[in-house]
């Protein structure tokens, strides 16, 4: 088993994280991979992605831990940009290696969620030249609800 | 000897800066009193939080820094 | 948008296909992936996945066009492998790219579960030299049940 | 002119090959006539399924085949 979390301040390149992470895992059933990429469209430029150091990582190293623990991974990547990114770049990367498909894609899914409803991040978006602050939605918190029953 | 206060995200525009020094000791009413209205009201929200040291204050009215402490203000996180 | 199926009689290299698949939808917001490997260990040494060429690959792309009108993907690949196959190698990646991450996340995971108990494969391990068949699993069909709901 | 037999999964192990030609054409009476006693009731299981030219049947008992049809006994599919 092992964890790795990472917080990144230049650009990543999830096709050649992704190889040797399943390799590092052999006996493994599945891994599940999503990748986050700065939408285009919608006239964004770019997006900014503000950090506390202090907090920021180390509440991301809880969540891995956390998701390990309930989903019993062999496995986990976690990575995370900071910093001023354009439309195509990959935000966040989180890869699970587990035994079973349910238990990877669940913890995937766990984590992103947690990711962006609960991490330190703050996004500010650039338009027309001007940035603005990108404010919390109701439905990331909707979607941590989904992991709060027992059984879920 | 201080207390160094991080403004987190649009407090950040609101403060001006990303850093700032205060004297130390410092709890809540002598934090409201050391912030300007716009500021002061900002941090007062319920949506803010507090951290001393890296540590969330579940009541952050009862803050106690101490000199040389780190005291942020985090705002809600952005979803994506 | 571009759907691609496709049944695969030599190892296929994940790492290879998510880049450029990646790459082929600017403006996404993510890519989900999920690779199911041969797992190795409990004494299974080889895995033979059979097919019925007239009806699999026909029916992997009903799945993947029903899961593109469902989730409303960007792109969608599914990749199946065939024929005899040793742990570690990969037996299916399926990867969806979408706007938002629910849509690419749950896409996955609805493809898996649809591969697994409903597609058209038969499956065989080999211990001690010995070919036995994988029998139906309770678990497969109960996965289904997630997706029959009105809402889900 | 022949109906051609498709066995998939572990039923080609209990026909013995994969592939089996008989006469066209065929019914549900005459394929069980046409089969040897362990793999009639195989076809039979309820949770076998049949397919002509690639259709799969919703009741199995109505088969017509015709000659050049192929005809596939689909056992249960094996999760992963």
């Amino acid at each position: 088993m092992a964890i790795t979390v990472r917080l990144l301040d230049a650009p990543m390149n999830p096709g050649a994280m992704i190889g040797p992470f399943t390799n590092a895992h052999p006996g493994l059933g599945g891994v599940c991979t999503f990748v986050g990429e700065v939408r285009g469209g919608e006239g964004a430029e770019a997006l900014e992605l503000l950090h506390y150091a202090r907090m920021t990582l180390p509440g991301m190293e809880a969540l891995a831990e956390r998701a390990n623990t309930r989903f019993g991974l062999m496995g986990l990547l976690m990575l995370h940009r900071t910093g001023v990114m354009y439309p195509g770049e990959p935000v966040v990367l989180v890869s699970a290696a587990a035994l079973h498909r349910r238990a990877a894609i669940d913890a995937v899914d766990f984590c992103m969620d947690h990711l962006k409803a609960e991490s330190w991040f703050w996004k500010r978006e650039q338009r027309g030249g001007e940035w603005h602050w990108i404010e919390p939605r109701a439905d990331d918190y909707a979607a941590l609800a989904r992991w709060q029953s027992p059984q879920a | 000897m201080t207390v160094t206060l991080v403004f987190l995200g649009k407090l950040a525009d609101l403060a001006g800066a990303a850093e700032r020094e205060v004297s130390a000791p410092l709890d809540w009413p002598q934090l409201l009193a050391a912030l300007e209205p716009g500021l002061q009201s900002a941090i007062a929200a319920d949506t803010t939080r507090i951290a001393v040291d890296g540590v969330l204050l579940a009541d952050k009215t009862a803050l106690h820094a101490a000199a040389g402490s780190e005291v942020a203000f985090l705002p809600p996180v952005s979803g994506g």
